[in-house]
């Protein structure tokens, strides 16, 4: 049978691909969106996981409230993405650096 | 006997008031009204309170009127502590009033010749009178409140009056140092006048008189530091006496006298010889009752008045400046006012007040007579010979040198003869020190005064051309002064010895049992003349004449000597000319070093300490904590999520260690 | 709740009104038209002074002329107003200042007037809702606005240097007032625990009667402290001050230190020492020598200014001392005497000083003000011989400087003397260094006078002055009847706040533990 | 059910396959030069962590991400990976150097997170896998129960949350509307001549002869 820590690891090793995707892509946006998406899908993963063996729908249901939610984040995340490069010609995260304090 | 009562409360408000409201005219006016008004005004004014005052001492005197206290209004009230303004009428008051009105009255007029093209006339008018009036509410006043009052009062008029020529550098920094040296005496006065408030819970005159015997027996101590205990009468006595000290011009306080004379002569002889000077002497006369209570303060005062007797009257005989030499001849006259309380010759004190105010008014007034006589000249070592050109000067400033230097018949004699006697027969541990001075001092008073004398009226002329050219007698307004003020200057002294002795002041002053020389003494007068031929053979009058033969051989037989001595003694004549220090330690240490450290304060204080480190310091702090702090704001967004995965696997490490 | 005419409520709104309608005016002589409005509004303000004194019973220390209604209702916060003793003379110098501020401006102002005259006003009905808000959180408002008007007028109509005043000014007072307002929510929370009824919640009144630890009381104490004494100001966070004056126009100066100051010491009498009385027991000594600091230290610092201005601001503190000294005497002295009413002469002092240097600092600022308007110079040394050209400039400028100096017979003398003869009966070397102002006072006044007003004619600016114009005159001579006035007869002041003190003495007796 | 050490069931079998090739999947999408590349990758991932979910009975949200997710999203970043014009070598610049601290720090995530969730915590002996469930259980319809019944506000709230990045992504993407090129009458005859010609005064020119012989017409 498979354990709910096999489940976890995946989701686990999956989230420190997305981390590590995010340190190692820092300049391109695009595949930073995507690395979130990974992580999400981690996170869900989990919340599928611990569902299932715990019993418990409503985890399913938070599962896919993230999903709306990543839905959304990722519609909105593109969009200015657009926007930004429409305005500045690049999505170089480091010609990106109007917060700076 | 009601409404005479009544019409003599008013009199009293009128004599007070009376300069006031003429000073108040011609103040406010004093750019449009005229010369002629202004005079007029005010000089009828105080003229007619001398009148008044003349009438309530006939009233006191004669008419056997005890005297009254009469309260004029409630200057405030602080929880069960009440203000009141009003009169205290008694024969002291009633003689002061006369004596001030009377002097300010000749000022007045004397003022007329010589302010006569002055372009600020009508504003001296003004501030003399405003001065009688303050010397008025002093003299007449029934609590320390009025007195501290009045007491202030002059010293503003004397203020204003020292720099009455505004345009001279030299009259207003002496304007401002007199107000200062006077305000350190106030400090003293101030504190005297809230410890009385403490012990006696009122300020006015009766009940405290009436609650020190209480005080004494109960013997009240004042802590002054941890384990020195004074009593409180003392404390509250000398307070009062450094007050004194300041308007008296005693040592170390005498220093704004001599400087006092930038003002005008009329000033110096109004405020700076007769009346303002004479307020301390007074002051402690009047607190008799208090003083003495307490033999340390009593002590202190024939001390402190020996000090400035001897030392003032050795600085007159280095002096140059005519007015100068009659002002230190002022300060060593206080001094022997301020030794006769010392032993508790009140009377003795007022009378010597009286007859110094009459015939040292007269010297000043005389030597304005010769200052302007000589276009303004003050340099006695300019003059010379001067009783050819001013007849009346001379004899007017003859019987004022001789009244001054106590010649019998004259009414410095009386007084002064009179304090000699009493601190011969005083008791106090400082006596005999005082009484070496007071003798010593009739010979310097003698050798100053005609030194003066001698080298501005006798001597060659040494004026130049042009003045000699325009020298002639002052006009009369000046001279009929002069003449006014020398027939009490001769007399006042024998016409009022008598009474005086005869217990004048009646229970106005009060001396304790242990010290009662004056009444004693009453015993052996004999009448004024018997006293002029007893005095002949004492050695006061024996010194006078070496005074005077010494000045005589000096500064006219023998002129090489005073420079031969000037020579040998150089290291002594130099600490007379720079009057042993003081100003010098007053301009070069005191004022400089407040001054230094005022800087320091604010500097070092407020700029450096609580400015610079403290409030700009805290915010420039921040400002250079966020400099740094801004440094994690880079604007990358791998840095903040960087930032926030490393948060995270930080609480991870810490939930999973835990 | 009995209806009574809304006197209070009339000189906070009237005037805070009338400022903004003042700002709305739009006509084309709208500068001279604000000027006629201004004036009749601070005239109005000064009449109804009148029905405030003559209605007033000074036999009661009890708060009168009361308005009260709900106005935050769920939080317990009322408007609630009410004069006592202590009050009522604060607003008839705010009254007057106001009035002597808006004549100023007649012929000094140029710039934007209707704003400053607007500034001006609301400012007014602000410091006097201060003066009579009964309810905590109405007194921490009008507290606080009066900053808005205060940090305008300096801002605007300053010196060169005004920014880096202003702020320091605003910073100073904001950093305090926070934490007037944490204190006032404690207390609050406390009269809550205690089951206070609901309007009572954040009437200061109500505070009075809390009972507190002592710990409490302390940590009350330091917040109400801090607050006030930047206000005051009290040494050592008094630097604000020079530096605002200094950029202030002569009207903000005006009303800077003849009233702004005095909600530091109000602060002392309506909050520190009633609600904190054991407290204020406990840190009297430390009191007492901050206010001997300010008078002996920064006497010394005053006598080295060479901006006239600056000068007076700091002689300002120096006076402002005697009044904490004076408030916290009264410990020494019911230690010392056991008399309840003898110690009633520290507040009666103090509060005389407060009203007396109302008048003078307001008057010598509005000497500088004139000697400013003709030669836009500050600087001591830029002058000498001004009484040459404008004698009757000098002679106003004298009496109020001697009144800086407290000579008796004016108003400067009565609040000193009676504050160093209560500190006498506290402590002898108390009265003996309180005293020595009668020194140093007098050598950095006269010595300022005589550089500038005395002397020879110093510069040719100086020889071309023009004496003063009858509004000045007019204004100067209002000024210093007023202070003669209280010199010379400080009865009626005395009578006015003689119930009030003694309440307050009584609940200074009442320990709290 | 006796056997489980010795032979792995199907469910195992396709466990490891679907988690081989999400691992794969999800390395190969960070570490791809070509964003389409990733993108495509990407997809791969969510598929085959459908799978898993498959495998969790959570079938109606395993449809749901292959449908919506991959169907929609993923279809959405190819569209503006491809719509965007991006330099390459820009965006791969300093892979390498982070390549290191990237690892790293992931290793540490995993670990530590391995190390939270591991067999230790939640292994079979502590948390036994539960009894499948019964054939005619419809994982769609109990989440439906879940959602309209008690999550039925949050679920609109969703709905609310979908409905406005629509309008906000419509809104920052939009352009504007191209303007109406035909002109406006009304405004044609308002206008004056000072709005279109301006006179300027201006010295006349010397002319060279003149400038030489120096003599004024």
């Amino acid at each position: 049978m498979v354990a709910l820590s096999d489940y976890l690891t995946v989701s686990a090793i999956l989230f420190g691909l997305g981390v590590a995707g995010i340190f190692i892509n820092r300049k391109n946006i695009i595949t930073l969106l995507m690395c979130i998406e990974l992580l999400l899908l981690s996170v869900n993963t989990n919340f599928v996981a611990f569902s299932h063996f715990s019993e418990d729908m409503p985890g399913q249901v938070f599962v896919f409230f993230i999903l709306t939610v990543a839905a959304v984040e990722s519609a909105i995340g593109l969009a200015i993405l657009v926007v930004l490069f429409r305005r500045l010609k690049t999505i170089n995260v480091e010609d990106l650096d109007s917060l700076k304090g | 006997m009601q409404t005479e009562m009544l019409m003599l409360h008013n009199l009293a408000l009128i004599i007070v008031f009376l300069p006031l409201l003429a000073s108040v005219i011609t103040g406010i006016g004093c750019r449009t009204v005229s010369r002629t008004f202004a005079h007029s005004l005010t000089i009828s004014a105080v003229g007619l309170s001398f009148f008044l005052s003349c009438w309530i001492l006939k009233a006191l005197v004669f008419e056997g009127n005890p005297g009254w206290n009469q309260t004029l209004y409630t200057w405030g009230v602080s929880g069960n502590t009440s203000f009141q303004i009003g009169f205290l009428i008694d024969r002291l008051t009633a003689l002061m009033m006369v004596i001030v009105t009377f002097i300010s009255w000749m000022v007045h007029i004397y003022t007329v010749g010589y302010m006569r093209d002055d372009p600020g006339y009508q504003r001296f008018f003004s501030y003399i009178s405003l001065f009688t009036f303050g010397m008025l509410m002093l003299v007449m006043a029934n609590n320390f409140l009025q007195l501290f009052f009045g007491w202030e009062a002059v010293g503003l008029m004397s203020y204003l009056l020292i720099g009455f020529w505004f345009q001279r550098e030299s009259a207003i920094f002496a304007s401002l140092k007199a107000f200062l040296v006077n305000r350190v005496g106030d400090l003293g006065f101030l504190i005297g006048i809230a410890a009385i408030l403490y012990y006696f819970g009122s300020l006015n005159y009766d009940s405290v008189f009436h609650d020190v015997r209480e005080l004494a027996a109960r013997g009240d101590m004042l802590i002054i530091m941890n384990n020195h205990e004074w009593s409180a009468i003392t404390v509250i006595c000398i307070a009062l006496f450094i007050g004194a000290m300041g308007k008296s011009a005693q040592v170390p306080l005498h220093v704004w006298l001599p400087d006092s004379m930038e003002g005008p002569t009329p000033i110096s002889a109004l405020i700076h010889a007769a009346t303002m000077v004479t307020a301390g002497v007074f002051m402690v006369a009047r607190m008799s009752p208090l003083f003495e209570y307490s033999e340390v303060a009593l002590n202190f005062v024939l001390v402190i008045g020996a000090i400035t007797c001897l030392s003032m009257g050795l600085l007159g005989v280095v002096q140059n400046d005519i007015k100068r030499i009659i002002a230190y001849s002022t300060l060593s006259q206080l001094g022997y006012m301020v030794i006769a309380l010392g032993v508790s010759a009140y009377g003795a004190a007022i009378f010597h007040l009286m007859t110094h105010a009459f015939f040292k008014a007269l010297l000043f007034l005389g030597a304005g007579s010769v200052i302007i006589a000589l276009h303004h000249e003050q340099n006695i070592w300019k003059m010379g010979n001067l009783k050819k050109y001013m007849p009346i000067t001379y004899i007017t400033m003859l019987i004022g040198s001789l009244a001054l230097m106590g010649f019998p018949l004259f009414s410095g004699f009386y007084s002064k003869d009179l304090i000699i006697e009493m601190v011969h027969a005083s008791e106090l541990p400082a006596s005999k020190f005082a009484y070496a001075i007071v003798v010593g001092s009739v010979f310097i008073t003698a050798l100053y005064t005609f030194r003066l004398f001698f080298v501005v009226f006798h001597t060659k002329e040494r004026m130049d051309k042009h003045s000699i050219e325009h020298l002639q007698e002052s006009p009369a307004v000046v001279w009929v002064p002069l003449v006014l003020l020398a027939i009490p200057s001769v007399i006042a002294g024998g016409m009022f010895i008598q009474p005086l002795l005869q217990g004048y002041f009646g229970n106005s002053l009060v001396v304790h049992p242990n010290h009662l020389a004056l009444t004693e003494h009453s015993v052996e007068f004999k009448g004024i003349f018997a006293m002029a031929v007893q005095g002949l053979s004492g050695l006061p009058f024996w010194l006078g004449i070496a005074g005077i033969l010494t000045a005589w051989g000096c500064y006219i037989k023998y002129r090489e000597i005073p420079l031969l001595l000037q020579k040998k003694f150089s290291l002594l004549y130099s600490i007379f000319k720079n009057k042993y220090g003081f100003d010098l330690f007053n301009e070069w240490i005191l004022a400089p070093g407040a001054r230094g450290v005022g800087w320091i304060f604010w500097r070092l204080g407020d700029r450096l300490v609580i400015d610079d480190i403290g409030v700009n310091g805290s915010a420039n702090s921040i400002g250079k904590f966020s400099k740094v702090v801004r440094r994690f704001q880079t604007g990358y967004l791998y840095h903040y999520a960087f930032t926030m995965i490393a948060g995270f696997l930080a609480l991870l490490v810490w939930l999973m260690l835990t | 709740m009995t209806l009574i005419f809304p006197l209070l409520s009339l000189f906070i709104w009237l005037p805070i009104i009338g400022g903004i309608g003042l700002l709305t005016l739009k006509n084309k002589n709208q500068e001279s038209l604000s000027r006629g409005l201004a004036l009749i509004i601070a005239l109005i303000s000064l009449g109804l002074c009148i029905p405030l004194i003559v209605g007033f019973d000074s036999g009661t220390a009890a708060m009168q002329w009361r308005e009260q209604m709900p106005w935050i209702a769920s939080l317990g916060i009322h408007y609630a107003l009410g004069v006592d003793g202590f009050s009522v003379p604060l607003i008839v110098l705010t009254c007057f200042m106001t009035l002597l501020v808006v004549l100023a401006s007649m012929v000094s102002v140029k710039d934007r007037i209707q704003q400053y005259l607007a500034a001006f006003l609301i400012m007014q009905g602000l410091m006097c809702g201060a003066f009579v808000a009964l309810d905590a959180i109405l007194f921490y408002t009008f507290w606080e606005a009066m900053l808005v008007p205060m940090f305008l007028i300096i801002g605007m109509w300053g010196g060169k240097n005004r920014i880096y005043a202003t702020i320091k000014f605003f910073l100073y007072t904001f950093l305090g007032s926070v934490l007037l307002l944490i204190a006032i929510i404690y207390l609050n929370i406390t009269a809550r625990k205690m089951g206070l009824a609901y309007d009572q919640v954040f009437n200061i009144l109500a505070f009075h009667n809390l009972p507190l630890s002592l710990i409490e009381q302390k940590w009350l104490f330091i917040a109400f402290l801090i607050a006030f004494a930047v206000k005051i100001p009290m040494f050592p966070v008094h630097t604000w001050l020079p530096d605002a004056h200094v950029e202030a126009p002569t009207g903000g100066s005006v009303i800077l230190a003849a009233i702004l100051l005095k909600m530091g010491g109000y602060g002392f009498l309506r909050f520190i020492l009633p609600i904190t009385p054991d407290a204020s027991f406990t840190f009297a000594t430390g009191i007492i020598g901050l206010s001997l600091i300010a008078i002996v230290y920064i006497a010394l610092v005053t006598l080295v200014q060479t901006d006239m201005k600056k000068l007076i601001a700091y002689s300002s503190i120096s006076h402002m001392g005697f009044v904490t000294l004076g408030l916290f005497i009264v410990f020494g002295i019911l230690l010392s005497s056991k008399d309840p009413s003898s110690a009633v002469i520290g507040i009666d002092g103090a509060m005389v000083q407060m009203i007396s240097h109302g008048f003078v600092s307001a008057a010598l600022f509005l000497c500088v003000g004139v000697l400013y308007d003709r030669m836009h110079s500050r600087q001591i040394k830029d002058f000498g011989g001004v009484v040459n050209t404008m004698p009757a400039f000098a002679a106003f400028f004298m009496l109020f400087a001697l009144a800086n100096v407290g000579l008796p017979g004016t108003s400067g003398f009565v609040g000193e003397f009676l504050v160093i003869l209560g500190a006498f009966k506290a402590q002898f070397w108390l009265a003996v260094l309180a005293g020595t102002t009668l020194i140093l006072g007098a050598s950095y006044t006269l010595w300022m006078v005589k550089r500038v007003v005395f002397g020879a004619v110093g510069s040719v600016a100086v020889g071309s002055l023009k004496d003063l114009n009858p509004i000045e005159i007019m204004m100067f001579v209002l000024l210093g009847l007023a202070i003669l006035w209280l010199g010379l007869w400080p009865a009626p002041l005395l009578e006015l706040m003689h119930a009030s003190s003694n309440h307050l003495i009584e609940q200074l007796m009442q320990s709290k533990l | 059910m006796q056997n489980i050490g010795d032979v792995m069931t199907m469910q195992q079998v396709m466990f490891y396959i679907f988690s081989g090739l999400a691992l794969f999947a999800g390395s190969m999408v960070i570490v791809s030069k070509n964003p389409v590349r990733a993108v495509l990758f990407l997809v791969l991932t969510f598929i085959s962590m459908s799978g898993l979910w498959m495998l969790l009975e959570a079938e109606f949200l395993a449809i749901t991400l292959v449908l919506v997710y991959v169907g929609a999203v993923m279809v959405l970043f190819l569209f503006v990976v491809m719509m965007l014009d991006i330099e390459l070598a820009s965006v791969r610049e300093g892979f390498s150097r982070y390549l290191p601290v990237g690892i790293s720090v992931s290793v540490l995530v995993v670990v530590a997170l391995v190390s939270a969730v591991g067999p230790k915590e939640f292994g079979l002996e502590k948390v036994p896998a539960p009894a499948p469930y019964p054939v005619d259980f419809s994982n769609v319809k109990a989440l439906g129960e879940l959602l309209y019944t008690q999550y039925l506000y949050p679920f609109e709230i969703a709905a609310i949350l979908l409905l406005v990045a629509i309008i906000a992504a419509i809104s920052l993407t939009f352009r504007g509307r191209r303007e109406s090129k035909a002109p406006n009458p009304s405004q044609q005859v308002q206008v004056r001549k000072a709005d279109r010609i301006r006179l300027v005064k201006m010295k006349p020119e010397k002319t060279g002869e003149e400038r030489e012989s120096g003599s004024i017409i």
